[in-house]
């Protein structure tokens, strides 16, 4: 008796999970029959979409809304624009501070800056600023672009660059001779020498260095901790869940720009719940989809923008490992030999189906060869890299055959008779599911064309993993680079000699022993960057970059597979919402919600 | 009375030398025997023994049958539905599933079972110690467990998951560290109920040493207790795994456990095509959960059988009223 | 004919379990007057506490069932049959016409109540009392049972009081509706002897005082022996000798009496002797036996005893015993091999005069 | 009773002393820098902020700032997220996952004690049965799982209450729900097994021969000996559902601490995590000990000394 009554339970496990399936069925209904509308979503013409629907939501036409809910997938780590590591920040201060110049679809416009003046020799920068102000009520002075421009936007590899900058750097600057305000409205800036990435449209925040000396540690903690001069002032924001934020009166240009009075960003981590709320209406739109929930929303509502990341893998050649104390330590002759091996490199490169790859863990992402964002302009109308092809590269689809003839050759020259007796390989990732599957398929597929069985993964939290990375603790990588379209030279000076990711644990620097080399040293490719920072002729320069893309790419020290993307989707009334920035932010200026 | 008269009665005495005493009477009942049987006539025991069995059998045969390597992709058979090739489907990079959900099961059912009796003996030993010894030593060991209680287990478990890197080993040092204080306390209670009790009196003064009483005369006292929590400590030690794999600290890859597949299965739960990857991992951890869990139930029920009888009456009695009230109408 | 309350006719109860029916009390007749003290004596598992518990009804039925027989109480207004009661109308009685002490006081008081409440909620459960009243009452019943400072007492928690005083505390807590009949588990079998002869006197005074009738069980024969004016023996389920405490204890007929009565120390025996006991075990009552239960473990074992039940063989008036020893064809003479010997509980006797 | 207070207050003390001491150094031998997260090349810039948070300063002199700052009961600011104070961030979320906490206990300790308390009565009944088939599917399933069907089915597909977020109580009902299953399963289960078990106690047999009635013997005597137990064990589950579960709160953002708790470990936000710590192991230590005074009054069994 008593068993029979149980083993229904067993049933009823199984018939909820099975209900759930049936769920999983009739919701993926939802966003196929508003597919017509969706498509037209991001145009003007939203209304022609409405028309075919019933008369009863014609209601959409006949006010606006002045709210907008956005579901961000990823939340800001701090207000403290001083001390902030993460571009996930940036869309926060693009809603909580004024800039010099401000990103409006996808071009930079000027914001406080009222004129902008270049001096003869391409040095001196002069900028006159509106007259603007807190919502405290305190006026936005030249000294607090100073201010924070000297605290934070000098950086380690940009500061050589700026008058007084090279030598006083370290890590945080007191003053800087060539950054200066002139008087309250005049702020200057003065560069060494012309560089090509540098056109002076500064997108730097201003901060009172009273208010913020003021405030001490806790600035920027609450959103009371702040002075805000953007076009929104955050009311609230309650971690790991929502950021409430109205229009600021003060904003210099109002009128013009955010037509939304209301913008309200919620917070989500996990991506079925991302789901379930755009679905359930609660959210306007979705800034940023996880890529295994994005043909849930239907691929065809949503559009893809460009992340600004890529994905590689990266050779440590070198042959050492730093630690803590003992320095600099062998990773054994085996090893060090194989990675140095071009041939075994391009053996595993060519052994990659990048196409499929890609399509199978991340559609957003685009497999690439190329070092540099895919939509970045050439000399003419055809896109830079269409314009400057670099040849003899691994095709995106992989070419086994020429992979395993690399592989020969490489065992011939190591003097192996098979790939069984080579050493093991370590491969090191992030622990974050789409790198880990990634991973996971690059050494089967090497397993499987190559019959290579001597990589393993080392799979590390994302703190300890890049400190292993610092550290040089690799043989391979999959290594995550920013992308800047604004700066695309920035990308190959990283692979200098001495540069941040050929050597990054300051072997050039940190007195390494004699014989070790950085990843990638190669003195011509540091020259032609170098020229490449003082070539102001657009064909030459591009040449040139193509040229270095090159020569970095046939080193086969850092293999390109994807640039990242992602998928933002939003609900039919809503008008202009773009991705003006590569960077995964969104645009607000122009956006407008209909009644709902 | 008079019926019996009929029949004929045989006055004869019986020798008593022939007759044996205790041959009619109840046969002296052993326990073990008589809680394994009860076991075994519980038919849901049965059930759930068949199912453990059979997952650990699968867990070890299947990947080894299958014609596909757990960890080799298959790009061009990426999110297949389940069919007669894959009969659990493929994954987003093409990896059978079936093998994939057996391997996982392989790395969850060890980490069940050492990840449950690990922290259980060590902290048997210590509670063992602490309860013998008593006075300061106890002292020490108790306040050493309430403060380890205190400190969060992800310390530990990052700690030990950093050093050890993520494998099953690994997994199972960081429980034993992080889950031996409950049973310390547990068996540090049983030792001073049991301390005191006539038997170990009496084979302490017999003159054996605190060690072998605890493991000679406590130990099969509580054997049964033992074995209950033990069970129940199974789904515990797969439970945590898999939680530890929904934060990113799970059993490294290409290795895989179910709680690593039922994670990375939920991302993909809301989409029609990949539903699959998630739901089978998420039946065979309930399952497999659910298997434990009722067989520590069973047998808890077939070591104190009274309860079990107590439910068997309470229905009797309610059928006995049924029935009653359907003969009134 | 004295005032009957109880008169017990073929009782059976047995007990439903998942693994078989066990046949607790198998056949039991018997009868209680008023102010007579009747003592069931036995081995532990013979069916005593069970017959007992169900004259009150209080065993979980199930798994206890009632196979057959009658319990007739009658006492005043009250003339009801017992088994037939349901579990509802049974409780206006309990506590009020029956009550009951158990051996193990400790188990048998609430742990977490205070012992006075514990009193007084019978008494508010059976009498028109306010609860000031019943307090008052429940601290006399205290005095009564002896107990010194009943006031504090009334407001202590079990585990404060000896075992001695945790009996008093059921004695009072027993005797608060003035029941007419009192039930009596084995009250004295988890006490010392000191204390356990207090708490017989205690019985005994309060017993004459109310004109109480008590059923006492018990295995220990002192104590039947300055207690009871009846007594049963019960083996195996069914009650196989009853007479007056004379009969059983100077002409007992039935070979397990013998043997009870046989395995009681005797002061004057030789030391270096052995106790005498009665081999082997009591039957399985999953499976009783054909023939007489006690059949396996009778020296006088003859080939009827282990096929067919005896019968009851009336000894003389108030006087029987189910054996076939006494059956008229039985040609086998047996001398009974105690009986001879009274001083058992003369000792015992002398006792009480001393406590 | 109050030397007893004092005793206990003294040894909490030590206690908490104890973890944080612990915790200090363990969460130091994690590997890895805290500031290296956004932008893993930038080693200058987190050389400074490590300088500027006094990291690269002999461990023993850290110990005894942390120390310090702790005797004021200021646990610093957050590493990883700048201008965040520990005290602000627990002043702040810490009443969120109370509410949570206290919402899902005020639901799931008694509906679980009901449905023992009922299942234990009727045992074997339709209602026993389901009860424990609730009992062994909240048990069987993952919680991160049972939360996903719950979204999907409430908020998708019925629409009756948000799927995520923080605003207003329809906010609450699904993650009290989550939370509050494991302890109607728990509780049902422990007072079920407890009720059997004081049901075959002696004490029950004398209620009823005083004659009582059913129900006063089950609420008076055999509920209230039941209940005593499950007192044992609830310091620890009131100290434990009061840090929050972070797959709770990660699937329906919910703001509460046991996010930040998991989080602020893995980011090696030292300070975040350290002051998470000392606070629940004050939550802990005062959980125990308010359940060892309560227990103290309400069993009289149990002497306080």
């Amino acid at each position: 008796m008593k068993k029979m009554k149980r083993l229904p339970a067993l049933f009823l496990c199984l018939a909820v999970l099975m209900a759930t399936a049936a769920c999983g069925t009739t919701t993926d209904v939802r966003p196929d029959a508003s597919e017509n509308a969706g498509e037209t979503g991001g145009a003007a013409g939203t209304t022609a979409a409405a028309g075919e629907s019933t008369p009863a939501e014609s209601k959409g036409e006949t006010g606006t809304s002045d709210t907008i809910n956005l579901m961000i997938s990823a939340e800001p780590v701090t207000l403290n624009v001083l001390e902030s590591q993460s571009n996930l920040d940036e869309y926060v201060f693009y809603l909580t501070s004024a800039m010099l110049y401000r990103s409006v679809d996808t071009e930079l416009v000027p914001e406080l800056c009222d004129t902008m003046e270049v001096s003869e020799d391409g040095t001196t920068y002069t900028y006159t600023l509106k007259e603007a102000k807190y919502s405290d009520g305190t006026a936005v002075t030249a000294a607090d672009f100073v201010y924070y421009m000297v605290k934070r936007y000098l950086t380690s590899e940009n500061c050589s660059r700026f008058v007084g900058g090279a030598d006083t750097y370290n890590g945080g600057l007191e003053t800087c001779e060539g950054i200066y305000a002139e008087d309250d409205r005049t702020f200057v800036v003065k560069l060494v020498e012309p560089i090509t990435t540098f056109d002076g449209k500064l997108e730097i925040y201003p901060v009172n260095q009273a208010y913020v000396e003021g405030k001490g540690d806790s600035y920027g903690g609450t959103p009371a901790d702040l002075q805000y001069s953007g076009p929104y002032i955050l009311d609230d924001w309650t971690v790991g869940t929502s950021l409430t934020l109205h229009k600021n009166p003060d904003y210099i240009s109002a009128a013009e720009l955010f037509p939304l009075e209301h913008v309200n960003l919620y917070y989500s981590g996990d991506a079925s719940s991302l789901y379930s709320r755009y679905a359930g209406g609660d959210v306007d739109a979705v800034v940023s989809i996880n890529d295994t929930v994005v043909e849930a929303f239907g691929v065809d509502n949503c559009y893809r923008y460009s992340s600004g990341n890529m994905y590689g893998i990266e050779f440590n050649t070198t042959g050492f490992t730093y630690t803590e104390g003992d320095g600099f330590v062998s990773r054994g002759e085996e090893v060090t030999a194989l990675m140095q091996n071009e041939n075994f490199r391009k053996a595993l490169c060519f052994a990659l189906d990048r196409e499929a790859i890609c399509g199978a863990i991340s559609p957003s992402a685009l497999p690439t060869n190329r070092y540099v964002d895919s939509g970045i302009k050439g000399t003419g109308e055809t896109p830079y890299v269409e314009e400057f092809a670099l040849t003899d590269v691994a095709p995106l689809s992989g070419d086994a055959e020429a992979a395993k003839e690399y592989l020969a050759k490489a065992l011939e020259e190591l003097g192996y008779g098979d790939v069984s007796e080579l050493p093991a390989i370590r491969f090191l990732t992030f622990e974050n599911i789409q790198q880990k599957t990634m991973a996971e398929t690059f050494v089967s597929q090497w397993k499987e064309i190559l019959g290579i069985e001597n990589i393993e993964i080392n799979l590390q939290p994302i703190q300890s993993a890049i400190m292993s990375m610092v550290y040089m603790d690799y043989d391979l990588y999959l290594q995550q680079l920013e992308l800047n379209p604004d700066n695309m030279v920035d990308m190959l000076a990283y692979w200098e000699t001495a540069g941040t990711v050929s050597d990054p644990a300051g072997f050039q620097a940190g007195g390494a022993p004699a014989q070790v080399a950085s990843m990638h040293a190669d003195a011509e490719f540091d020259a032609l960057v170098e020229s490449i920072y003082r070539n102001f002729d657009d064909a030459s320069r591009l040449a040139d970059m193509a040229k270095a893309e090159q020569m970095l790419y046939s080193a086969y020290v850092y293999f390109p597979i994807q640039a990242g993307g992602g998928y933002a989707i939003t609900q039919d009334y809503v008008h202009d919402f773009v991705n003006p920035h590569v960077e995964g932010g969104y645009g607000l200026a122009h956006t407008t919600v209909d009644a709902h | 009375m008079d019926t019996q008269k009929k029949i004929t009665l045989d006055f004869t005495p019986v020798d008593p030398g022939l007759k044996d005493a205790d041959q009619i009477v109840r046969p002296s009942v052993r326990y073990w025997p008589e809680v394994w049987k009860r076991l075994f006539q519980n038919k849901l025991a049965d059930v759930c023994l068949g199912i453990i069995l059979l997952m650990i059998l699968l867990a070890i045969f299947a990947p080894m049958v299958s014609s596909y390597q757990y960890d080799a992709t298959d790009l061009l058979h990426t999110n297949g539905k389940p069919c007669l090739e894959h009969l659990f489907g493929t994954d987003t990079t093409g990896r059978d599933m079936w093998t994939r959900v057996w391997v996982g099961a392989r790395a969850s059912l060890l980490i069940g079972f050492l990840g449950a009796l690990t922290p259980f003996v060590i902290g048997a030993v210590i509670g063992a110690i602490s309860g013998w010894c008593g006075g300061w030593v106890d002292m020490v060991i108790m306040r050493i467990c309430d403060i380890m209680l205190c400190i969060p287990s992800m310390i530990y478990m990052i700690l030990i998951l950093m050093v050890m890197g993520g494998s099953v080993q690994a997994m199972v040092v960081a429980m034993a560290i992080s889950n031996w204080m409950g049973s310390a306390r547990n068996f540090r209670g049983r030792i001073l109920q049991f301390k005191n009790r006539e038997f170990t009196l009496a084979a302490r003064l017999q003159g054996a040493g605190g060690l072998r009483i605890v493991f000679r005369h406590i130990l099969p006292n509580i054997l049964g207790n033992i074995a209950v929590s033990l069970c129940g400590s199974v789904p515990g030690a797969i439970f945590m795994e898999a939680g530890m794999s929904y934060i990113g600290l799970g059993v490294t890859p290409p290795r895989t456990s179910l709680g690593q597949l039922s994670t990375s299965g939920i991302g993909s739960f809301l989409l029609p095509s990949q539903f699959h990857l998630f739901l089978y991992p998420a039946i065979v951890i309930s399952m497999m959960i659910f298997a434990f869990f009722m067989f520590g139930n069973c047998l808890r029920d077939a070591l104190d059988p009274r309860l079990r009888d107590e439910e068997y009456n309470a229905r009797r009695m309610r059928k006995l009223r049924r029935q009653m009230r359907k003969a009134v109408q | 004919m004295a005032d009957r309350l109880i008169t017990v006719k073929d009782l059976k109860v047995s007990f439903m379990t998942a693994s078989g029916e066990i046949q607790a009390v198998r056949g039991v007749d018997f009868h209680l007057d008023r102010g007579e003290t009747l003592a069931i004596v036995g081995e532990s598992g013979c069916g005593k506490s069970v017959t007992v518990q169900t004259l009150m009804r209080l065993l979980q039925e199930p798994p206890a069932v009632i196979k057959s027989g009658s319990i007739r109480y009658t006492n005043g207004d009250i003339d009801m049959d017992i088994a037939a009661r349901t579990d509802k109308q049974m409780r206006a009685y309990r506590g009020k016409e029956f009550s009951m002490i158990f051996q193990d006081a400790m188990t048998s008081l609430n742990p977490t109540t205070r012992v006075g409440r514990q009193i007084a909620e019978g008494i508010l459960r059976h009498q028109d009392m306010s609860a000031g009243e019943a307090k008052e009452r429940a601290v006399e019943l205290l005095a009564r049972t002896g107990l010194p400072a009943p006031e504090t007492v009334y407001k202590r928690y079990p585990h404060t009081l000896s075992g001695g005083q945790r009996q008093r505390v059921m004695i009072a807590m027993a005797l608060s509706c003035n029941p007419a009949v009192l039930f009596a588990d084995e009250p004295t079998t988890a006490l010392d002897v000191t204390i356990q002869a207090q708490i017989l006197n205690l019985m005994n005074d309060i017993k004459r005082q109310r004109n109480m009738s008590i059923i006492f069980i018990t295995h220990n024969l002192g104590v039947v022996a300055r207690m009871a004016d009846r007594v049963a023996v019960m083996y195996a389920g069914q009650i196989v000798e009853a007479g007056s405490l004379r009969d059983i204890f100077y002409g007992p007929r039935h070979p397990y009496t013998w043997g009870l009565l046989g395995s009681v120390p005797d002061l004057r025996m030789n030391l270096s002797a052995r106790l005498a006991s009665i081999p082997g075990t009591p039957p399985d009552l999953f499976s009783p036996p054909a023939g007489c239960p006690f059949a396996a473990r009778c020296a006088h074992c003859m080939k009827v005893c282990m096929e067919v039940v005896p019968g009851e063989y009336a000894v003389s008036e108030g006087h029987m015993a189910r054996c076939w020893l006494l059956d008229a064809e039985c040609e086998t003479e047996v001398i009974p091999p105690v009986g001879r010997d009274k001083t058992v509980f003369k000792t015992e006797r002398k006792e009480e005069v001393h406590g | 009773m109050a030397k007893y207070i004092c005793k206990r207050l003294l040894i909490s003390l030590a206690t908490i002393w104890l973890i944080a001491t612990a915790c200090f150094f363990l969460i130091r031998l994690l590997p890895g820098n805290p500031f290296l997260v956004a932008n893993p090349l930038d080693m200058t810039n987190a050389e400074r902020l490590m300088d500027y948070y006094g990291l690269n300063d002999p461990l023993w002199e850290q110990y005894l700032r942390f120390l310090g700052n702790l005797a004021h009961l200021d646990f610093g600011y957050s590493l990883a997220h700048a201008g965040r104070s520990v005290n602000e961030v627990i002043a702040l979320y810490f009443p969120v996952t109370a509410q949570l906490a206290i919402q899902a206990m005020l639901f799931g300790i008694p509906t679980g004690i009901l449905l023992g308390i009922l299942s234990s009565y009727r045992r074997g009944s339709g209602l026993d049965v389901s009860a424990q088939m609730l009992t062994i599917l909240t048990t069987a399933i993952p919680s991160y799982v049972l939360a996903a069907i719950f979204q999907l089915l409430f908020s998708v597909t019925l629409g009756w209450f948000p799927a995520g977020g923080w605003a207003s109580m329809k906010y609450t009902v699904l993650p009290t729900l989550c939370l509050s299953l494991g302890l109607v399963a728990g509780y049902c289960r422990s007072m079920r097994t407890l009720m059997l078990e004081v049901g075959q106690q002696d004490y029950l047999r004398t209620a009823k021969a005083k004659g009582l009635s059913d129900l006063r013997i089950i609420f008076f005597h055999q509920i209230r000996n039941a209940l005593l137990p499950l007192l044992t064990n609830m310091g620890l589950e009131i100290a434990g559902l009061l840090m929050g579960s972070y797959v709770i709160e990660r699937i329906f953002s919910v703001p509460g601490l046991g996010k930040y708790f998991v989080t602020s470990i893995n980011e090696l936000d030292y300070t975040m995590a350290l002051g998470l710590v000392v606070f629940q192991a004050c939550v802990v230590v005062a959980a125990n000990f308010l359940v060892d005074l309560l227990y103290g009054v309400v069993d009289p069994r149990v002497k306080l000394d």
